[in-house]
């Protein structure tokens, strides 16, 4: 029984987490929230420097080859971090997508840019508020060429490259567009959570390249990826609320005595606890699915979804209630936590979705 | 059983709707941003002749003596006229702390003089109050304030010199008066030391800064108090007895929290109803139908609660600190909706565009403001311990903070 | 604005809950369920003495005419009181029904012994786990003979008529089938609140009289009228809880103070006071509507339910836990209420199908 | 990250395996009363021939040290075979209290002569021991306990008379030995004056009554002692210490406390998929799929928890109080699933017979057992004080009860 990270992934852990300390403060990611810019480059090619975007691209397509557990161990600082960069769209979807479906020289030709950080990726999917699936899909491809719009697609204002899933003749399929190339027009939207940021793409006969086989199966399996490693950045953000709270519990006397004293808000950390180590221990179930390519990664990516929307959005709406007045105000950091567990909860489709997945797998499973 | 007006009460109301409806523009049809409250700075200078109107036509001051200018009616007209108010857009809020709060305290507390100079340019619209207690340290342990009061000499009238800082203060950029609790002595126990007043905040010293919220804008200030100057004329209260008056002020407070606006089940209801889900109309769906049971139940306890209120008022009761379950409720239930309707748009819900998502938008302002609305005007923790203390008579929680010198008090460092 | 009862309404309150002091007390409700009746049948004379039965029964009908209102007042004591009697299968539905549905000679004929209490009624629907709709009704009557099968049947075993659900050649209608004649045959079914009995009912060839026209639009008329009702009962045993775990938390020390005084004790009988104010205040509203037959009857009576069955549930169980373990022998009287909460909320069907039905109703008003 | 077993491991649980093959019947295709626990006299009359044999075969006592018959062994080993022995029917009930908690307090506490006496038939079934600690007047609040012990006679080693009475003791009616801890002085303060033994549970003067739950059955009793006589040499640790001694007690106890018993996901997930709506099977409903969705996600982070837990303890890591979690998230788990099987029953969720309904009514008696899985071991209250204050490091409650003489303490009515 080894259910734990191992010492090596516990020094990038450490690490990790030292690094960010120190080069992604409160005050760097509230650059971006002010809108001063769009993602921290500055950041990026650090991570890229640090092997960081390629940590689970074999060192063939450029990578560091790490592998998966250490992408998990990585994506938990980052949502600790709050880390304003396209890590998410770029690693957990473009790169995940590519090595998942990715021809040969697919990922030869693309992979590479992708560990430098020299090219962004992202996923193109959405359509509105409509869920997202095969039938709603209306982006189409056809010689070569797609056209339709998407929206909302996050990082697809800073992107390179998008996968976009479109329908052609043989039904629905992944495809790559340049969108730095013809037919591409995007503008950014703003959302609630402006550190991350998410565009409108539109697409008018732009050259599109296919990847892969049957599309939804694809989308559906890199979504799982996905899944797993956001759920790593939502237990790191839930935790530090968690930390947050506490501090600022002992730290804040009401009455005569720290209001960490109470039981109104002892309890409710202990809850926050309680479902952050679910949660936790649902990721790491769900990283040992991803870095083992078991059968039992569907079923798994969407518990450790489900377990960390929940404790992410608990933690971070319980944070604000704890700090009282002031963990209300634009001043204190606890807002920024709150923003990014909805944009977390939202960007790969909605809790409900998920959860209908979960029992889709399971009644298959339970019917094999 | 029946929901039909006294005949005072329905004289009164049919009154008020006329008067209404002559002078002031119906909500349905009427100039959106006003009437939704989003053109703030519209519906500020819209506020002194309305609220010059109103006093005119005697629908301001409704529970207030006659002989300050009031109408010396009971609080169930005042419900009756809010009622009817609420079809219109009629801008009202940045009177609602003085005539609530402050003005009934200077009436409980000030000299004849004061109160015949003070009490008709609010009810007016002339002059504008505010209510000045909270402290960064204080939170929901108001009496932990550390605004100090010293005197300007040993005479019986001296002045008094304030320094310190305030914080939460509503309409402090705009108002013309305020009140305001300090602490005069910091070596009696928490509670003895403190000595109220009332002062204009023209006076020099006085510096406001907005706070920005999390959710964006800036609805309070924080007040910062430096060497301001009172005379000894404007306390209101023994010297020492400051605790005892604010709670008259805060007795109003709770009559006035309200409830969490939009959206409810209305809006989620009507966002179901136009929201396709992948098998079909959202509506349909037996978890958002649960859901949507969940909010309409809860909404219709506070909406048939509030009708008892009513009736007891009408009947010339007193209505008790119940009435913190109507904060308590909705504010949560305003999160859980806010969430909720993010949710049923999918990708799309993190959209805050106004021109993209469903309803303005109103999901996602909703997600940004609830967090607010749980702790403004009492904490979700503070509510609960009201009820339980003074509707279910359960123990306080153990005070180690009412014997001593308040300057021995332990205290954080946050 | 009077959306309160009057003084006589709370005068009977009053005399009522003195009554069922003085001769239901837990001993008396004990005597039922531990098997030594399956009623009370002393509380059962007295309450017809009182006119109690007869209520909601106009005076020409041999009722004491009082009305709707004083019905509602009466089920909050017996709710409170938990009396381990038929009142609801024989009062709520089975008087409701003939008043709903019955011809005047229906009603001259059978209405005086409900109020006199010489029968008892009850309301035979279910026919096992299936949600009972007119779709999965197999109860036949033909020739004015019916077959099939019901279970469970509240008062099944002790009641003297019953008004069964079953087809016939025009669609779903509400027969009246003598218990006690031919083609009868009834057994008692063990269920969780032993206070409350229900029963198997099998008939063969029973004689059936047609009672009313369209029988499900008329059975879900009865059924909101028993839901309003029956919400009060809930509220008043709601409340019974909540006064017990007050007391006991205020007299039960740990730690040197009363464990009334630890925030997870007062916060949780805060968050019971809240959910019963709130579920009284829609009784209140369902009260009204019943007593003046309005046509918001179908929506106040399924969110007066859900209300009331959501805080008997919440209150039963949390005084449970209020009293720690001495809550949990048989001894003391907290099980009683827990059982009763689970019975009324399943007698009237489940929770899932009342907030169905609310959100039908509304969907139809709001589409009006 | 992998889910095998070190070396060591892997061949303790194949020689595990190998026993239990050979000596126990498997739970699937077995006894299901027995399998089940539904045959509770069954259950009782083989636990002791089946403890025999694992003494024999070396399974019993694995952490225990070898000089008293033990293993020697890492919990990592108990963890282990636990697993293994849980596919089979195997009693061991009788035994967990004696074998979890009094034995290793003995250890700690007695004299060599008394360790190598008791260990032994302990560990081989042929006594068994219950643990006397809670009181009425007790219950969250242990050191509270008023049974008392005064000597008899001025001696050092005079005999100590026991009077009062001790509640939810499992096992009382049939064990040979307990642990008693005892309150010695009443003038001294709460947690000093409190002396601990063991005793015969034949000595004259102990009485055990059954306490019937409010789910029907009795699995617990009252035991009263009136002038029961114990000889000072069966005194574990000092005199005024023992309420050190019963630390260590406890320590063990949160170790053994369990996880709740079914119906939990997989039985509601069966359930809805048998169960026909009005329009279609359970399982497709989406307010159920939702359910089921949050509670196959606790049940798993429970599971998960499990396996990291295993792996410090693998490690050598004493696993902490954490384990708490465990507890809490299953009792309310079990009461929410024991509802909810019961509603999706419709009205036929309220009867109990097994023959009747689902499951042989497994969901009902959920509904009737699971208030009580949410008190014994630490009541939900609790448990998130010790995650706040052990895990978290939060404050302890105010506590105004460690200072002064028990005596003069204030105690309710109840």
């Amino acid at each position: 029984m080894n259910f734990e990270f191992d010492d090596d992934q516990r020094m990038l852990r450490d690490q990790a987490r030292r690094f960010l300390l120190d080069k992604c403060p409160a005050d760097v990611v509230r650059q971006t929230l002010e809108g001063e810019q769009p993602f921290d480059q500055d950041l990026w090619r650090q991570f890229a420097e640090m092997g960081w975007l390629g940590a689970a691209i074999p060192e063939e397509y450029g990578g560091s080859g790490m592998g998966h557990l250490e992408l998990c161990v990585l994506a938990e600082e980052l949502g600790r971090s709050l880390a304003p960069t396209p890590f998410a769209s770029s690693i957990y979807l473009g790169s995940e997508a590519l090595m998942v479906a990715g021809t040969e020289e697919q990922k030869q030709s693309y992979l590479p840019d992708i560990a430098t950080g020299e090219a962004i990726w992202c996923l193109a999917l959405s359509e509105g508020a409509r869920p997202a699936t095969a039938t709603n899909t209306t982006a189409t491809v056809s010689d070569g060429k797609l056209n339709g719009e998407k929206v909302p697609v996050a990082d697809g204002d800073i992107a390179h490259k998008a996968i976009v899933i479109a329908k052609d003749g043989s039904g629905t399929g992944l495809f790559i567009v340049d969108l730095t190339g013809t037919g591409v027009e995007r503008s950014a939207v703003e959302t609630l959570d402006p550190t991350r940021s998410q565009a409108k793409l539109s697409f008018t006969n732009a050259p599109a390249e296919r990847l892969g086989g049957d599309g939804w199966p694809l989308l559906e399996d890199i979504q799982d990826r996905a899944a797993v490693l956001l759920a790593f950045e939502q237990v790191g953000g839930a935790q530090a609320c968690l930390e947050m709270a506490k501090d600022y519990a002992m730290g804040r006397y009401a009455f005569g005595r720290p209001i960490a004293g109470y039981q109104a808000i002892k309890h409710r950390l202990a809850d926050m606890y309680v479902q952050i180590e679910l949660a936790r221990s649902n990721a790491y179930f769900g990283a040992w699915a991803l870095s083992t390519d078991a059968a039992e990664l569907p079923v798994a990516a969407a518990t450790a979804r489900i377990s960390a929307v929940e404790a992410f959005n608990y933690a971070s709406k319980e944070n604000i209630q704890v700090h009282g007045g002031m963990g209300f105000t634009w001043e204190f950091n606890c807002h920024l936590y709150y923003r990014r567990a909805r944009q977390t909860a939202l960007v790969l489709g909605s809790l409900r979705r998920w959860k209908d997945r979960l029992i889709n797998a399971l009644s298959q499973r339970n019917a094999a | 059983m029946d929901f039909t007006d006294t005949p005072e009460e329905a004289a009164f109301r049919v009154k008020a709707r006329s008067f209404l409806a002559e002078n002031a523009q119906p909500k349905a049809g009427g100039d959106r941003n006003l009437a939704t409250g989003a053109d703030k700075s519209g519906m500020l200078a819209a506020s002194r002749p309305w609220q010059a109107k109103k006093a005119a036509a005697g629908f301001a001051g409704i529970t207030m003596a006659k002989e300050y200018g009031g109408q010396g009616l009971s609080p169930i007209m005042e419900v009756i006229y809010r009622q009817e108010e609420a079809e219109f857009i009629a801008p009202r809020g940045v009177y609602e702390i003085g005539l609530g709060m402050c003005i009934p305290t200077m009436l409980a507390y000030a000299t004849e003089e004061q109160k015949q100079r003070y009490a008709g340019p609010a009810l007016r619209g002339e002059e504008i109050w505010c209510q000045l207690f909270s402290e960064p340290a204080g939170g929901s342990d108001l009496a932990g304030l550390r605004t100090r009061a010293d005197r300007d000499g040993d005479g019986d009238d001296a002045d008094w010199i304030i320094n310190g800082q305030k914080i939460w203060t509503s309409g402090a950029q705009f108002s013309d008066y305020g009140i305001l609790v300090t602490r005069s002595d910091f070596d009696a126990p928490k509670h003895k030391g403190l000595t109220f007043f009332f002062l204009s905040m023209k006076s020099p010293g006085i510096e406001v800064r907005p706070i920005r919220q999390a959710s964006g804008p800036a609805n309070f200030n924080e007040v910062y108090f430096t060497d301001v100057r009172i005379p000894d004329s404007q306390r209101l209260g023994a010297i020492g007895e400051g605790w005892k008056v604010s709670l008259t002020t805060l007795m109003n407070e709770r009559f006035a929290v309200g409830v969490a606006p939009p959206p409810d089940f209305e809006e989620v209801f009507d966002l179901a109803r136009e929201t396709e889900l992948e098998d079909g109309p959202a509506l349909d769906n037996a978890m958002v139908r649960d859901r949507l049971a969940d909010w309409y139940v809860r909404k219709q306890g506070l909406k048939n609660s509030h009708f008892r209120t009513m009736t007891a008022m009408s009947r010339g009761e007193t209505p008790g600190p119940e009435s913190s379950i109507n904060k308590l409720v909705s504010a949560t239930k305003y999160q859980e909706v806010s969430f909720f309707g993010m949710e049923l748009q999918e990708m799309l819900g993190i959209v805050t565009d106004p021109d993209t998502v469903a309803l303005d938008g109103l999901f996602q302002s909703g997600a940004l403001s609830s967090p607010g609305y749980r702790i403004a005007g009492g904490t979700d923790e503070i509510l609960r311990n009201i009820i339980a203390e003074r509707v279910l008579g359960l123990p306080q929680d153990v005070r180690l903070d009412k014997v001593g010198s308040f300057r021995d008090l332990p205290t954080g460092d946050k």
